[in-house]
């Protein structure tokens, strides 16, 4: 291991230690022990569950995209209404004999916007929440944590390094090695940059 | 670069697309389009559609402006003018007021001041333009070379010819074997004629008509003395039999007698309607607004016309004695009814009735049945009506038709029997076309072989003037001078609306300079000391403008003013005015058209005076003729004024003469015009000068008439063959013609097509279709035509449409179908006078089908009360009166200023389709095609529909209750096309119209869909008006691309410029102001528009009358036309 | 038998099961692919040809005419709209209900839902008579001051079908962000810049993950009002109007139920063939397809059900101008279509009542096939008829199908293949991210079988690796 | 490898192309047609004629129409008849054609304009024409969309049927 930490190029500042593991709990179990540990640590899960990411973060279960949906879908059918009533009557011509504002046209084009703007909010909502879209990958990521290993990143001043190793091994890490906070190019992934020892 | 909306030239025509029409590639069909597209107008056109929309604004193109070199202070560019002018479309010789804009005639209306017709034109008159604008007229004079094509030379050389013919004609000395066959001129030119074939020693003149009522003429010379057709009066009388003539389609004056029926069988005209009788084989459109319909035999009218005389004869205790000559038939009158199947009750009747209600009128056979037996029938009509004293009440002796002069048939075939044995040198053609009138056997063509040298002067290329060897086109009644007196003591005078579309020469001139060219002086052409100018010194002049005609020309200055338009110094083609958005700028002059003043003959300076040499033109000889006659001691100033009042007015009454206009209905147009109210009445010093009255009615041959006796046909067929003649063609001459191609046949709905007529229980168990084609075989000949099953005739008998049937007539007529004259026989029959129409025909089904375009499939309400009937006992009681509830949720319209309306009398509408017609020449309506036709895709506003009885009133034998009712848009309150529009092309105007915005218009069709009275038409293609047909465009309306919905509009151009002017004038409108084109020209009046909101308006009182409804009321739509049920005497029983 | 399905799933390796979906994308496209794919081109070039020709001539070269103004292209409208819905169902609504079934082809189902839009939102253009200023419908501001009329069923449509392109679009995208990421991982060249750009830069990092799944629950929340109010507002093109035949209240619901019934026979018809070719059986299993045709029976159904409320209430109102016109629509010149699509709609599904028709795959593509014919057939008729014999008998007129239709329906159908072939190669056809959890599910299923004892020892043995 | 300012310039292109044909739309027309006589209104304004001098049909038509040759000839027959432009006056009016003006206000085919309601109900000229006293050659001023009109209408409270009024 220490060979790895010597042939670290100077400069580059440690950012953490990252793990992999076959399951869930034992990426569960890691998360608790960093907590425990009071380190800050970033999981990455291939198969996106409900259940895990409760267990993962118990405190946050309200997450902000609903707020985002929310007002976006009242906006939107409050425009609706706006418009389709401030364009009736800027030019008001009788049709069919109906009234100027006729309610239930109206209100399907306000449910169609409610719906409309509630959606496209909640994608807006998602891409800021999760800072989407990036071009650059956190600098632990690994190809694997989208397809079948469970990743997790325990950030730790370089003191700190042993006891995050030996965390992550006590919750059977398969593989641990160390994170440097660099600034990777553009859609390059990690490991293609250096050689990380294995 | 064009906007989009207009796509008039430019635009490809569309390929062939509708169902595969069987028949050969159509002669004109838009919609069967141009067939191979290039592949660079594909893409240009891509290009086009694909920008089209955004080339709106920006024009780049450069357009000129012309203005006046000298102005003409009568004409404001702009503003539309009148001229008053006869329709030539048929011998009636209606008053008709021309409309010109700009220079260019654009709608035919009825002259209110004619007394014949008051204002009202029928189907053919309305598409006299069609006529002027034809494409397939003659461009110049035309020469046929030895190979037999025809060589287009100038007129100088054309005359030039003619003169060396007529010359070679003297030096053979075989002037008495000439021969001039022309159609029915008893005015200045028909004087002229007879004074120059008089100079040249060829024999007289015969005025040829197809229909010329032989059997009447001999009927009337028996029993009144004198062959002549006698004037006929429907109004006064209180019962009317009718055996077969068809007096509200093609019979003598058919608006004349439109109006009249009306007046005393029409329940809105009057409270006491009187009975009418139609007695024939076939129901006929006439028949279909009869009370009672008696469905004879084929050939036992005279028959059933016997026994109705004798029974007559009895209940008025007299012997029925028959003129000289005649032996009365051999049995008596209870066997002549069981001959003619028609029950005695039914007739004794009729006969109580005739004696009971007086006075009456009975009429014999039409025209499509004129053989010996017609004659008998005829004779104990006008006998009966001298027993029952009509003579002098209903029938007039003394008013003899200009019909009377028309040659007999067998002069005719008598000249061309002499043509075969090559007895004629040469052939004067002047409008007559014999070789497709007349039968196939009687030998025509081959005697036109025979003749050395024929001259026509015809329009258009036909049957006849296709063998002529030198063509010299006249001009179209609507560009020249003249005048035709339907009788005598009543005159129309014929005035150039417009310059000459074609370089073409009218044959008063033609005649003149051949005098001229002989020196040869004709005694209405003599020299005569210079008379002072008859023209205001200053400005140009124009021909006289009819003030007032609708109402709308309320500008004094444009006083009537005689004169050429074309003696205008060389006005442009588009007068001065800047911004001119009328569409007709938008178009170029035809190529073909020459628009130089008409005949350059040396030509006199328009400002000074008469040449003191002969006459030159033939207006001159006109006015010059009329002048010595109206006002014969006058100073020519005082001539000069009379004659442009009586040329502005259009008509001249001899004094006296009975039939004067009615007072309310001219009153109420003329209230506004300088014109002293009431007809131009001129004394009349010279009785002799008097225009020509009909020339004296050639020698009638001897009268040796058959007993009547059950009718003896030719042939051996099964069938009986019964020609009638075509309301929408008369008899042909309006076959090339869109309009009257594309409006259906009022009765069996088919247009493009000709057609057989068989009864539909006879087709049935013969296994013929809609549509398969039968082999007709006469002992004459053989013809084929698709079949149309129909209820109207005798099993026995086939009905054939005269008109259609052209070999070589133009792009409109022709390839329409086989012709009648196929399987007719020439022969004459009995007394030698008369072709022998009647004929036995046999008829086989051939494999070969060819679908017939048909508008209206279904002739049955279904119980969905569309024309609703209702008897004469409860029409204005609650029991007419409809359960009409106005319910809604949303509150009515506040109409601020007017609601227009419109409220159609279906006791008035008598079916003629002329409405449809004005409409289509109102509003720029594009004629479409056979192959659109067939599938639906006419683009007509108004449509006539009929039906037969309705669910709890089905048609019977004796009452066929045939109910004709004209839809145009309803304008709705509710109307389902407005909301349903996601652009608000069509909403509702705060006037009470359904809008329809083509330029905001995207096609959804959506509109017409849900339109309930589907009124709505689509522009599948971009129209084509083949040119110079697009000069007649309105400028008033815009004319529609493809892609773009339409419908009726009430004539709105018609409502804004009535407004604008009231508004300017600080005036209110009048009631009866604002005429659409439909109620303008309704001969029966049936259709009235007004205002809802003024309750003293006409609409608004005949909408309160008990037996006012609306259709599919239910629907809660609010339509704005209201409809009067039809008034019958008694309605069938279920 | 389905839980035996769940235990085989437990055996799938993921990485192998992604190797398996990811098949196609990753290398060259077959020749079997690229016949497939430039037939469907040729029909689509058909369909441009046709409505070029169209847009050259005028609509006269089609068959309308007075009065029947809509004929097949409002029916290709309304048949691909209803396509589209049994899609955002599967996808949506199933997922709400935590169908498991539903798993297996919803993306697929989803895809099938974009690409009926984007065919079906080209026909309110192409039908238009003046199709180059269809933009007057949209309320852009312009000079004129004109605005489009909020009360026509049309512009409730253009509404309608934009947001619910819109919202499948982000639904279906979205739900593929994590499986490009894994494509992306492999990739390489212009494919990893491809799909690096699609994927969003998604790492599965867990600050990404919660906001996505919440992302996921309330897109499917919101999809599913949608598509009701969707097809709503179609048969409102028509229950909004006048014409006996069109002017129902049943329409709505009768209509939504149709188009599901269509959608599901279009994903059967679909999924089959996609199925059989990259060989998925054992990830979409006969199971699946099963409960797709249980679906079919239950929509069929409620159809049947429309039909018979219809003539019932047409008889019973008395209304002579209802009677008049379900009676020709039944008995006029259209009767063939109408007895057509009355079989195929009513009594072919009954089939599915047996067992073996729900279990053999052939049975199921042919009345999947035969029930889509059927309700084009349907809204043909419904459309033809109505407007052939409306209200007044003198207007009544008989439609005739012309070739530009014709080409324009196979150039629709062309238009449909092309962008489901494109989807099927580059992009993954089946829901990565949803077949892992199922793996995982089964997985943890199997264990706590495996403690009780219960497993049949055949399973046992093959489920180890 | 991403091809991020490539994409970047593309963009500002298509800006750029955008923003010069909206310039070049809403360009004021620069100057009118070339007409055959450089007739300046400027000149015969300042003379003191008045419009409806030569353009007399404005009260009476929906066309407001162009002086006849014999109205410009009753003058310029002494008033400098030798200037060049008048001679060529003369020689159209010795040929008696028309003279060829080319038209500078034109409507679209769909709307149907008066300026007999618009000159009874006291629009002076200059509203849609500009001040055409102060021109030599005429140019278009006013854009005669249908924005201009509808203003105008608005505030004269006059009729804005859209089918009655202009487009039938």
């Amino acid at each position: 291991m220490s060979a790895a930490a010597a042939n670290r190029p100077a400069g580059t500042p440690l950012l953490g230690l990252a793990g992999s593991f076959a399951g869930a709990e034992q990426l569960l179990q890691a998360r608790r022990l960093a907590d425990a540990a009071g380190l800050d640590s970033e999981a990455f899960v291939p198969a996106p569950e409900e259940a895990l990411i409760r267990k993962l973060r118990p405190q946050s279960t309200q997450n902000p995209v609903r707020l985002w949906t929310l007002l976006g879908g009242i906006g939107g059918g409050a425009a609706a209404f706006a418009m389709t009533i401030w364009m009736s009557k800027n030019w008001p011509l009788v049709v069919g004999g109906k009234p100027i504002v006729s309610m239930p046209p109206f209100i399907d084009v306000a449910f169609e916007w409610t719906v409309l703007f509630g959606a496209v909010f909640c994608a807006l909502g998602l891409l800021r929440i999760a800072r989407l879209p990036r071009l650059r990958f956190s600098p632990a990521y690994r190809p694997e944590f989208v397809v079948d290993r469970y990743g997790l990143l325990i950030r730790c001043s370089p003191a700190e390094e042993a006891l995050a190793r030996g965390l992550l091994a006590g919750a059977q890490a398969e593989r641990i090695w160390p994170v440097r906070a660099r600034l990777l190019p553009p859609l390059t992934l990690p490991a293609e940059v250096e050689d990380e020892e294995e | 670069m064009k906007s989009p909306l207009i796509q008039i030239a430019s635009a490809p025509p569309a390929p062939a697309a509708g169902s595969a029409a069987s028949g050969g590639q159509e002669a004109f069909d838009p919609a069967a389009g141009a067939g191979v597209q290039n592949r660079r107008g594909f893409l240009k056109s891509l290009g086009l559609a694909g920008a089209g929309a955004a080339l709106a604004g920006c024009g780049t193109g450069q357009v000129e402006v012309l203005p006046y070199v000298v102005p003409d202070a009568r004409r404001t560019p702009g503003e539309p003018v009148r001229f008053a002018t006869v329709c030539r479309e048929c011998p009636a010789g209606c008053g008709m007021l021309m409309r010109v804009h700009d220079g260019r005639a654009t709608k035919a209306e009825g002259n209110p001041d004619h007394p014949l017709n008051r204002g009202k034109l029928c189907l053919r008159g309305q598409s006299a333009l069609q006529g002027l604008y034809n494409p397939d007229r003659f461009a110049g004079p035309l020469l046929r070379d030895a190979r037999g094509r025809w060589q287009s030379l100038s007129w100088e050389a054309a005359l030039a010819r003619l003169a060396q013919e007529i010359s070679s004609v003297e030096r053979e000395g075989r002037a008495a074997e000439s021969a001039w066959l022309g159609g029915l001129e008893n005015g200045a030119l028909g004087a002229l004629v007879d004074d120059w074939l008089r100079a040249n020693r060829y024999p007289p003149r015969l005025s040829y008509e197809a229909y010329s009522y032989d059997a009447l003429r001999l009927a009337a010379a028996a029993v009144f003395g004198q062959p002549v057709i006698p004037g006929f009066d429907f109004a006064p009388a209180r019962y009317l039999v009718a055996f077969g003539a068809e007096f509200l389609e093609t019979w003598l004056s058919n608006v004349e007698y439109a109006r009249q029926f009306a007046a005393m069988h029409s329940y809105g005209h009057t409270r006491h309607p009187a009975r009418f009788v139609f007695a024939g084989p076939r129901l006929n459109l006439t028949g279909a607004n009869a009370d009672e319909n008696w469905q004879l035999e084929p050939g036992a009218e005279p028959l059933a016309m016997f026994a109705l005389a004798e029974l007559t004869a009895r209940r008025l205790h007299r012997r029925l004695d028959w003129p000289a000559g005649v032996q009365p038939p051999a049995f008596s009158a209870e066997r002549a009814a069981a001959a003619a199947r028609v029950p005695l009750d039914v007739i004794r009747r009729a006969a109580r009735r005739l004696v009971r209600h007086r006075p009456s009128l009975v009429l014999g056979p039409g025209v499509a049945n004129d053989d010996e037996q017609a004659v008998f029938t005829h004779l104990a009509a006008l006998r009966l009506n001298q027993m029952l004293g009509n003579v002098g009440v209903t029938v007039f002796p003394d008013r003899p038709h200009a019909l009377s002069a028309a040659a007999w048939q067998s002069q005719v075939l008598d000249l061309f029997g002499r043509a075969r044995r090559g007895g004629v040198r040469l052939l004067f053609l002047h409008h007559a076309n014999p070789a497709f009138h007349l039968p196939a056997a009687a030998g025509i063509r081959a005697g036109l072989e025979r003749i050395p040298f024929i001259v026509s002067f015809a329009r258009q290329m036909d049957e006849t003037t296709q063998s002529a060897h030198l063509i010299l086109p006249d001009h179209d009644p609507l560009e020249s001078w003249g005048d035709y007196a339907p009788r005598p003591g009543l005159a129309g005078l014929l005035q150039p609306a417009m310059r000459p579309v074609f370089d073409t020469r009218p044959t008063g001139d033609i005649l003149l300079w051949l005098a001229r060219h002989f020196r040869q002086s004709l005694p209405g052409a003599e020299p005569q000391p210079p008379v002072a100018s008859m023209l205001p010194p200053s400005a140009g002049v124009i021909a006289g403008a009819h003030p007032g005609a609708s109402g709308e020309l309320n500008d004094p200055a444009t006083l009537g003013l005689g004169g050429h338009p074309s003696r205008l110094a060389p006005a442009p083609e588009s007068p001065a005015s800047p911004n001119l958005p009328s569409s007709a700028a938008a178009i170029p002059a035809p190529e073909g058209s020459n628009l130089r003043s008409s005949p350059n003959l040396p030509q006199p300076d328009p400002d000074d005076a008469l040449p003191p040499a002969a006459v030159t033109n033939f207006d001159q000889y006109l006015r010059r003729r009329w002048q010595s006659a109206l006002a014969p001691g006058a100073a020519p100033e005082e001539q000069a004024r009379i004659w442009r009042r009586f040329l502005a007015q259009g008509v001249w009454v001899a004094p006296g003469a009975a039939a004067s206009p009615s007072p309310r209905q001219v009153a109420s147009i003329r209230a506004s015009s300088p014109m002293p109210a009431g007809p131009l009445v001129l004394p009349l010093p010279h009785p002799t000068l008097a225009p020509a009255a009909p020339g004296p009615p050639p020698p009638a041959p001897p009268l040796r008439l058959a007993p009547a006796g059950p009718a003896k046909f030719r042939g051996s067929g099964r069938f009986t063959l019964l020609l009638y003649p075509s309301i929408r063609f008369f008899d042909g001459r309006q076959a090339n013609r869109g309009w009257c191609q594309e409006i259906p046949d009022p009765l069996s709905k088919i247009c493009w097509d000709s057609y057989v007529e068989i009864h539909t229980a006879v087709a049935q168990p013969l296994g013929i279709r809609e549509g398969d084609i039968l082999r007709l075989d006469s002992p004459y000949g053989a013809a084929e035509f698709p079949a149309h099953l129909a209820n109207g005739l005798h099993p026995a008998v086939l009905a054939l449409e005269i008109g259609q049937g052209h070999a070589n007539f133009g792009r409109f007529a022709n390839q329409r179908g086989d012709s009648p004259g196929k399987l007719l026989g020439a022969q004459l029959a009995g007394g030698a006078w008369l072709p022998g129409f009647q004929i036995q025909v046999a008829a086989r089904r051939l494999e070969k089908r060819r679908n017939l375009a048909n508008l209206q499939i279904e002739r049955q309400q279904w119980d969905k009360k569309i024309a609703l009937a209702v008897a004469l006992a409860d029409a204005d009681t609650a029991a007419a009166r409809e359960p009409e509830m106005r319910a809604t949720w949303y509150s009515f319209h506040p109409y601020p200023h007017h609601r227009w309306a419109m409220s159609v009398d279906l006791s008035s509408c008598i079916g003629c389709n002329a409405c449809v017609a004005a409409c289509y020449a109102e509003n720029n309506i594009p004629v479409m095609g056979r192959s659109a036709c067939m599938s639906h895709r006419e683009m007509a506003w108004l449509r006539v529909e009929v039906y037969a009885g309705d669910s709890r009133h089905p048609p019977t034998r004796m009452n066929p209750d045939l109910r004709f009712i004209p839809i145009p848009c309803q304008q709705c309150d509710n109307a389902p096309c407005e909301y349903v529009c996601p652009v608000f092309a069509a909403y509702h105007t705060d006037e009470g119209l359904n809008g329809q915005v083509y330029n905001r218009c995207i096609g959804t069709r959506y509109c017409s869909n849900n339109c309930i009275y589907k009124v709505r038409r689509f522009n599948w293609f971009t129209p084509q008006w083949p040119a110079p047909l697009d000069q007649q465009m309105n400028p008033d309306v815009s004319v529609r691309a493809k892609g773009v919905m339409e419908k009726c509009t009430f004539c709105v151009q018609r409502i804004e410029r009535a407004e604008r002017s009231a508004k300017i004038d600080r005036r209110p409108l009048r009631d009866g102001e604002i005429q659409p084109a439909c109620m303008q020209t309704c001969p029966t009046q049936a259709i009235v528009f007004g205002d809802q909101k003024d309750s003293r308006s006409r609409v608004a009182q005949l909408q309160r009358r008990a037996r006012s409804y609306h259709m599919f009321y239910e629907e809660n739509c609010f339509p704005a036309v209201n409809y009067l049920k039809r008034v019958k005497f008694e309605l069938n029983s279920t | 038998m389905a839980r035996a399905q769940e235990l085989d799933m437990a055996g799938v390796e993921p990485r192998q099961m992604a190797a398996d979906v990811l098949r196609p994308v990753q290398n060259r496209p077959t020749l079997a692919w690229g016949f497939g794919f430039g037939l469907a081109l040729f029909c689509l070039l058909i369909g441009a040809v046709s409505w070029g020709w169209q847009l050259y001539i005028g609509l006269g070269v089609s068959g309308l005419m007075w009065p029947v103004m809509w004929a097949t292209y409002i029916t290709n409208f309304v048949f691909w709209i209803g396509i589209a819905h049994s899609g955002t169902l599967i996808s949506a609504i199933l997922y709400l209900f935590r169908a498991r079934f539903r798993a297996a082809f919803s993306r697929a189902s989803e895809a099938m839902t974009i690409f009926a839009i984007a065919t079906a939102g080209i026909f309110p253009i192409l039908h238009l008579g003046r199709a180059w200023i269809f933009f007057y419908v949209l309320p852009y501001p312009n000079q004129r001051r004109l605005w489009p009329n909020f009360r026509s069923p049309l512009v409730l449509d253009v509404f309608a079908i934009s947001t619910y392109f819109t919202v499948s679009l982000l639904f279906w995208y979205l739900g593929m962000v994590p499986d490009f990421a894994q494509i992306r991982d492999r990739a390489s060249g212009w494919r990893r810049t491809l799909y690096g750009l699609l994927s969003l830069g998604w790492t599965g990092s867990e600050r990404q993950v919660s906001p996505y799944l919440k992302l996921y629950i309330l897109l499917a929340g919101l999809a599913t009002p949608l598509v009701l109010s969707v097809h709503t507002m179609v048969s409102w093109d028509f229950s909004t109007s006048l014409l006996p035949g069109w002017h129902e209240e049943i329409f709505p619901p009768y209509f939504v139920a149709g188009a599901i019934f269509s959608g599901l026979a279009m994903v059967l018809t679909l999924v089959i063939p996609l199925r059989a070719r990259f060989r998925l059986q054992r990830y979409i299993t006969l199971d699946h397809l099963e409960s797709l045709c249980k679906l079919i029976i239950l929509t069929s159904s409620i159809l049947t059900y429309s039909y018979l409320t219809e003539y019932f209430i047409a008889w019973y109102s008395g209304n002579t101008y209802e009677r008049t016109a379900y009676y020709l629509r039944a008995f006029g010149h259209y009767w063939f279509p109408f007895w057509l699509f009355t079989v195929c709609n009513c009594f072919v599904p009954l089939l599915f009542f047996w067992r073996r028709f729900r279990r053999s795959i052939l049975a199921m593509f042919i009345i999947s096939i035969l029930i889509n014919v059927g309700m084009w057939v349907e809204r043909f008729t419904l459309l033809v008829t109505t407007l052939a014999y409306s209200y007044d008998p003198g207007s009544w007129g008989v439609y005739h199908v012309q070739w530009v239709e014709v080409g324009i329906l196979i150039g629709s159908f062309g238009w449909f293949m092309t962008l489901f072939l494109l989807f099927v190669q580059f992009a993954p056809s089946l829901p990565l991210g949803d077949l892992h959890k199922d793996i995982l599910l089964a997985r943890r299923n199997r264990q706590r079988l495996a403690e009780a004892a219960l497993l049949p020892e055949s399973l046992a043995a093959r489920s180890s690796p | 490898m991403f091809p991020l300012k490539s994409i970047a310039a593309l963009g500002v292109l298509l800006m750029a192309a955008f923003l010069w044909i909206f310039y070049r739309q809403n360009q004021p027309y620069r100057s009118g047609p070339r007409q055959p006589i450089d007739f300046s209104h400027r000149v015969h304004v300042r003379r003191g004629l008045a419009c409806d001098y030569c353009h007399q049909d404005v009260m009476r038509s929906n066309y407001a129409g162009l002086p006849s040759l014999l109205k410009c000839i009753s003058c310029h027959r002494e008033v400098i008849p030798y200037y060049p432009q008048v001679q060529i006056l003369h020689a159209y009016w010795r040929k008696q054609r028309p003279i060829p003006w080319r038209r500078v206000y034109r409507l679209p085919d769909y709307v149907h304009f008066s300026h007999r309601p618009h000159i009874a109900s006291g629009i002076a000229c200059q509203t849609c024409h500009g001040n055409v006293g102060a021109m030599n050659r005429l140019r278009q001023v006013v854009n005669f969309n249908m924005s201009t009109c509808l203003t105008c209408h608005r505030a004269y409270g006059a009729k804005t049927d859209c089918f009655q009024t202009c487009h039938h």
